[in-house]
């Protein structure tokens, strides 16, 4: 055992390696008062540009978490995505839920109108208000959760995956439902006022189902 | 007996096996710096015992296997400590009823290994002391790696409401004496440093026998990467481990241009190496302040190492623009340059850790309760650390010096001098001092590598591709010797991914570290593995 | 999440049920008073302690309670201990994917916290199981096994990010609505 | 220095008198008397003590945060300072949860015995020259014996929680008594030697002119780490070790009893620290030149606070030795010193006694 007396000096020696920082100036950001600069190059939520998009889905493709899905536009919620022709006018919808922040679509667009934005302070009491219409993603218009569901009643997927599988099922056979009665509509089987009813009654089912998901699962 | 450069020729290997068990050989060949030998799946056992003990192979580096449509393709890899070959044993097994003789009974490091592969491909084992589900409840249904898994629905409905306690399996397997008691650390305790179970048998105050339970964040990394193409696999490889993802997804992006067959620009092997050696530093910072907080100096190096890492995760914002899962590096490349300005600021910062350092070495090794609470506790030697199958700082810790940079370097670190930090008897305390060294050395080779980074393009454009063929590429992880193995079948997503990850390893020696020794001791003994569940788990 | 009295609470090893039983008339009468006369009290005491227990599954684990309350962003500055028993906690951080083994993990420690208690699901995949959300081992979503009050997006999440949802949450309790 | 002698007894009269007044008015017999006065003495001294307790509690947490180079607690109040009244009150309010096997009367009785027994002291520490509730002969016996109470209070609570780690907890504290018990009381031993008589308040008046820690300077070291482990405060806290066993003894013990443990610990701490000041540090005497400038009390208060101070920061730089080797630190190094110490002093006991 070395000598006591030389233990003992070194004892002192972790007492100095704390007290130094009594005298130091904290290293703390007082968060709400003074906000930490971010680095300029860092990813924080998405930002996209509507008018620069062309609707050619290469980011929707090199999405590992399928986040991204292409939807009828703002200015004409009845456009027929499935043939290629109109797809040029469909614009994207985003789930920030999904979203791995991994920043490969911004590499995959052609017109770069996907960028990463510098705000990463989100935080949701609601979990379906994490899931974002092509206006809200392009920060135009804050829409409240009815004229959502109705603007991402037909996408494929992301309106039923965006609830954690709790109600997948049943959204996805609204969804797919509703593409009928539009593929229909288009081709001018049925009139456009039952084509309005339908697709009215159809978004009254999905707003109930999500009103249940607030209420049992989530509160 | 042979000399350095005869061992270091793979085909030396070859004709010795050819000569030896010409008769079961079925095929061999040369692939990079791999032995490959195909065997008749009844004499593995045999060959891999030869190959353990005239051709002194060390240690397994992983065990894999591949579910080809008509049969089921046994891989081994063994390591030389010696010399950068890789000796691999192949044999087919036929998909209904695959078994194998197991390896355990003269290289526990198996274990392990085997267990996983009966639990991804149902491969029985013959002679394995506990052949049992390693990551999925036991009561699981299915193998799910092989290609025709289709998922049943598990009950964990059911589980939950019932409270379902899991430890019937050991109430009529561990017979407890009547002053011994069982105790779960569940998968929720500070010492843990991640969701896994230690089992613990105590009489009074020592542990009898202590075992590890896996599998709680298990995730099936491997098998969703099936689904995905070559560039989206990059951030799932990202979250393997969450303290060093960066050496992850490099790695992973080693392994497919090796398969695709582009050389990265020099520039792009430069920037990665820094990067490499800034997550080694901040590995091991992490692994630092984890055991001072464990051994209880109340968080007071723990929040000084964290403000250390601040330092560098702005380093890392600035350059990839995230904090911890990185996804920098890409197919060919690196996803962005150097912005101008970071490089003063990583020697400034390098030069802020190395004023900070010798106040963490007081703060630890200046009181006289760090080398009680240290020394001499949860030692491998060095046999059983090289038999158990202990990798990275805990083997040269155990007074081994093997490193996969020097042995097999891969990026810069051929031409770039730097040693190997080692330390004699296999405790607590030499592990601290071999990370200590190793945080040393990474900040040297930093300082070389800065000023010499040539210009020149960053990245090279490389269009999708369909390979056909296998790839494995080996690197040295901040927690040991790391590998990824890729078979390319002509489709864009890979055919099979396997992840070696030293963590695992390194989590299977705690059993041998845990006879009978003073309760208090589990937690500077768990805390010098450095385990992050994220990679073990995989 | 009001504070029920009588309560039908699970049992351990599924003998009789244990229902708390009714508590007596005083007791209860005294409380509405203290709760109608002192419920501005109870709100500030409640949304300036916000007792922490995190449970550290994966990446979140590193930025959540370990970097929020690493010098920089000092969490401890809105009153936050971290207590490391789940009887002594408010909040409860989860913060990776919830696989089908350790789903009843989670019930056991949420049933073990005392009543007010918030569930804070950070990352992906807390929310909706982050990049393996297809895998066969992985539940999709915390809000599968118990209610979810607040979800943070990120994948990890910045401390800041924690530190403006423990600001809101003050807010929130102070006034009474969560 | 003499107005607050006479601001302090002209308070006392007034109390007095207002009692004798009420005794006057509901004619209640006098032999009641004593017993009410010593009872308003000790409420007085409580309630002044509890504020004295909150401070503490305040300003460890701010003291730590600097320590570990960051700001702690500023959000409630104006530096924080309502941040213990706020958890309190949480405390109280939240549910309060008894394990289905717990023993139920043990879950209920065991916090609120700890911190009475926390608490009884107090009574008989002098903070000023005639500022005590309560002078007995043996007083430091008396506070010894309170001391060695909690061990098998904390074996009570362990056993209630009905909880594996609290029970390996509880077993540890119960050795490390074992540890820490003798060589305190053979230290505490060395002063009474030096002023023959077990009275603290003899103890401190005899201090008036050289403080014991400079008779006794080996006596004060290991009284001051043997109290660090009475106290179970870090780097002796095996009973509740943070990383080994979730939080030892405490773990099953929900909101109020939680609260009640936290206060006791606190309350503790003030008890030993004032023990070692009255044994070592001179009682109410200030130092020789400028002892007069601040009244008694205050001198005490600062002495109780700077030794507070020293021990938060051995709290946050030392690691926790194991059981095995704590009980060796107690057996083989401190045991023997405090037997030195005693003998040492016994035989230069004239030439000590000259210098007091």
């Amino acid at each position: 055992m070395t000598n006591p007396i030389r233990v003992i000096i070194r004892m002192l020696r972790p007492l100095k390696a704390t007290g130094k920082y009594l005298v130091k100036k904290p290293f703390t950001v007082m968060y709400p008062y003074e906000k930490l600069k971010v680095a300029d190059r860092f990813r924080g939520v998405l930002y996209y540009e509507i008018e620069k998009c062309i609707g050619c889905g290469l980011c929707v493709r090199a999405c590992p978490n399928k986040t991204l899905e292409l939807v009828a536009p703002p200015e004409n919620p009845d456009l027929d995505i499935t043939n290629p022709k109109e797809r040029i006018k469909a614009r994207i919808a985003f789930d920030l839920g999904h979203c791995l922040y991994c920043n490969l679509c911004v590499e995959a667009c052609p017109k770069s109108c996907l960028h990463p934005s510098h705000e990463y302070e989100v935080m949701s009491l609601d979990r379906f208000d994490l899931v974002m219409a092509p206006e809200e993603f392009a920060r135009r218009k804050k829409l409240s959760m009815e004229e959502r569901v109705s603007r991402l009643l037909d996408s494929q997927y992301l309106l039923g995956a965006s609830l954690g599988g709790h109600y997948e099922e049943e959204i996805n056979s609204i969804t797919s439902e509703y593409r009928e009665v539009k593929k229909k509509m288009i081709k001018n089987e049925i009139s456009y006022d039952e084509y309005s009813a339908k697709r009215k009654e159809l978004l009254q089912k999905a707003i109930n189902i999500i009103k249940r998901y607030n209420e049992e699962v989530h509160k | 007996m042979a000399t350095k450069e005869v061992l270091a020729n793979p085909e030396y290997y070859l004709t010795e096996t050819k000569n030896k068990f010409g008769d079961v050989i079925e095929e061999t060949k040369v692939v990079g710096n791999q032995a490959v030998v195909y065997v008749k799946s009844s004499s593995v056992a045999k060959v891999a015992r030869w190959a353990k003990e005239e051709m002194n192979f060390k240690q397994p580096i992983w065990l894999t296997a591949i579910d080809n449509k008509d049969n089921l393709e046994l891989v081994y890899f063994f390591n030389h400590f010696g010399s950068p070959v890789i000796y691999t044993i192949r044999s087919f097994l036929d998909r209904d009823n695959p078994v194998v003789e197991s390896l355990t009974s003269f290289w526990p490091a198996a274990n392990w290994l085997e267990r996983e592969m009966y639990d991804m491909f149902g491969i029985k084992f013959e002679g394995h002391p506990n052949l049992r589900r390693l990551y999925l409840p036991d009561d699981w249904e299915g193998y799910p790696l092989r290609k025709d898994y289709v998922p049943k629905e598990y009950p964990w409905k059911e589980r939950v409401e019932s409270y379902y306690d899991s430890n019937e399996y050991y109430k009529e397997h561990f017979k407890l004496a009547d002053n011994e008691m069982l105790i779960h650390m569940g998968p929720q305790h500070p010492i843990l440093h991640g969701t896994w179970k230690l089992m613990v048998r105590v009489r009074g105050d020592t542990i009898v026998e202590g075992w590890p339970e896996i599998g709680y964040i298990h995730r099936g990394t491997e098998k969703l990467a099936e689904g995905l193409r070559y560039e989206q696999i990059i951030p799932l490889t990202d979250r393997l481990c969450y303290v060093s993802s960066m050496s992850w997804h490099t790695l992973y992006t080693m392994t497919v241009e090796k398969l695709f067959g582009v050389e990265p620009p020099i520039r792009a092997q430069y920037i990665r190496t820094i990067v490499l050696e800034m997550q080694r530093i901040v590995s091991h910072i992490i692994w630092l302040i984890a055991l001072a907080a464990d051994i209880g100096t109340y968080h007071s190096l723990f929040l000084y190492g964290l403000r250390e890492r601040e330092k560098f995760l702005d380093l890392f914002e600035q350059i990839c623009g995230a904090r911890l899962t990185y996804t920098y590096s890409r197919i060919g490349g690196v996803a962005k340059d150097i912005p101008d300005g970071w490089i003063e600021k990583l020697k400034e910062t390098l030069a802020d850790l190395e004023r900070h350092m010798p106040e963490y070495r007081d703060l630890m090794e200046g009181s006289e309760l760090f080398h009680m609470r240290t020394r001499n506790v949860g030692t491998l030697s060095r046999e059983t650390a090289i038999e158990a199958g202990a990798r990275g700082p805990m083997l040269r810790a155990s007074n081994v010096s093997y490193d996969v940079r020097k042995i097999d370097p891969y990026l810069l670190y051929g031409d770039v001098d730097f040693d190997i930090a080692t330390a004699k008897d296999g405790d607590v305390y030499s592990r601290y001092l071999v990370r200590m060294g190793e945080v040393e050395e990474s900040i040297r080779i930093i300082q070389q590598l800065i000023d010499k980074i040539p210009s020149g393009e960053y990245r090279k454009k490389v269009s999708p591709k369909k390979p056909v063929g296998e790839a494995f590429v080996r690197t040295e992880d901040p927690r040991g010797e790391s590998a990824m193995f890729i078979v390319g079948r002509g489709t864009f997503n890979p055919y099979r991914l396997m992840i070696a990850t030293p963590a695992y390893m390194n989590l299977s020696t705690i059993p041998y570290m845990l006879k009978n020794v003073p309760f208090a001791d589990v937690a500077a003994i768990v805390a010098s593995v450095d385990l992050c569940m994220g990679e073990i788990d995989k | 999440m009001t504070q029920s009295d009588t309560k039908v609470v699970k049992p351990d090893e599924n003998e009789e049920v244990y229902v708390v039983k009714d508590a007596p008339i005083l007791l209860t009468t005294v409380r509405t008073i203290l709760r109608k006369g002192f419920g501005w009290l109870f709100n500030w005491a409640r949304s300036h302690s916000p007792w922490l227990l995190y449970l550290g599954i994966k990446c979140c684990a590193i930025e959540i309670p370990m970097a929020a309350g690493a010098p920089r962003f000092d969490m401890e500055r809105w009153g936050v201990f971290p207590p490391s028993s789940p009887r002594q906690a408010d909040v409860m951080v989860v913060n990776g994917p919830i696989t089908k083994k350790y789903a009843q993990v989670i019930k056991a420690l949420y049933d073990q916290m005392p009543e007010p208690k918030y569930i804070v699901a950070v990352g992906e995949c807390a929310i909706i199981g982050g990049p393996f959300k297809k895998s066969y081992n992985i539940i999709s979503g915390v809000d599968k096994v118990i209610p979810v009050d607040i979800y943070i997006p990120g994948c990890p999440p910045r401390p800041e990010a924690y530190l403006n949802a423990l600001n809101q949450l003050k807010k929130l309790v102070k006034r009474g609505r969560l | 220095m003499s107005w607050f002698d006479d601001m302090i007894s002209s308070s006392w009269e007034f109390i007095v008198s207002i009692i004798l007044t009420v005794f006057h008015v509901l004619n209640i017999p006098d032999w009641l008397l004593d017993p009410v006065l010593i009872l308003t003495k000790v409420i007085i001294l409580l309630l002044l003590f509890s504020l004295d307790l909150l401070m503490i509690v305040w300003y460890e947490r701010k003291l730590i945060g600097r320590f570990h180079n960051r700001r702690s607690v500023t959000e409630t109040g104006k530096f924080g300072l309502l941040q213990n009244i706020a958890d309190f009150v949480k405390l109280m309010i939240k549910e309060d949860i008894i394990p289905k096997k717990a023993d139920k009367f043990l879950h209920n009785l065991v916090p609120a015995l700890f911190m009475f027994l926390a608490m009884v002291p107090l009574v008989v520490i002098p903070f000023g020259p005639n500022l005590w509730a309560a002078n007995i002969e043996t007083s430091l016996i008396f506070v010894v014996a309170m001391l060695s109470m909690t061990p098998g209070l904390i074996l009570l609570g362990g056993w209630a929680g009905n909880n594996k780690f609290s029970a390996i907890g509880a077993f540890r504290s119960g050795l490390q008594m074992v540890a820490y018990e003798l060589p305190m009381a053979i230290a505490a031993m060395s002063v009474v030697l030096l002023t023959n008589s077990l009275n603290l308040v003899t103890i401190s008046t005899a201090q008036q002119r050289i403080w014991f820690i400079a008779l006794q300077p080996i006596g004060f070291l290991i009284f001051l780490v043997t109290s660090v482990m009475a106290l179970e405060r870090m780097p002796f806290d095996l009973p509740e070790a943070e990383a080994e066993i979730v939080a030892g003894w405490k773990t099953e013990f929900g909101s109020l009893k939680f609260g009640l443990f936290m206060g006791a610990e606190y309350v503790h701490v003030f008890v030993v620290l004032s023990l070692t000041t009255i044994l070592f540090l001179g009682g109410w005497y200030g130092p020789p030149v400028i002892g007069p400038l601040l009244p008694p009390v205050v001198w005490f208060l600062i002495k109780v606070h700077l030794l507070f101070i020293f021990y938060v920061w051995v709290r946050l730089s030392y690691p926790r030795p194991r059981l095995d080797q704590l009980l060796r630190i107690g057996w083989r190094w401190l045991f023997p010193l405090a037997l030195l110490n005693l003998i040492v002093t016994a035989l230069l006991h004239p030439y000590l006694v000259a210098l007091i």
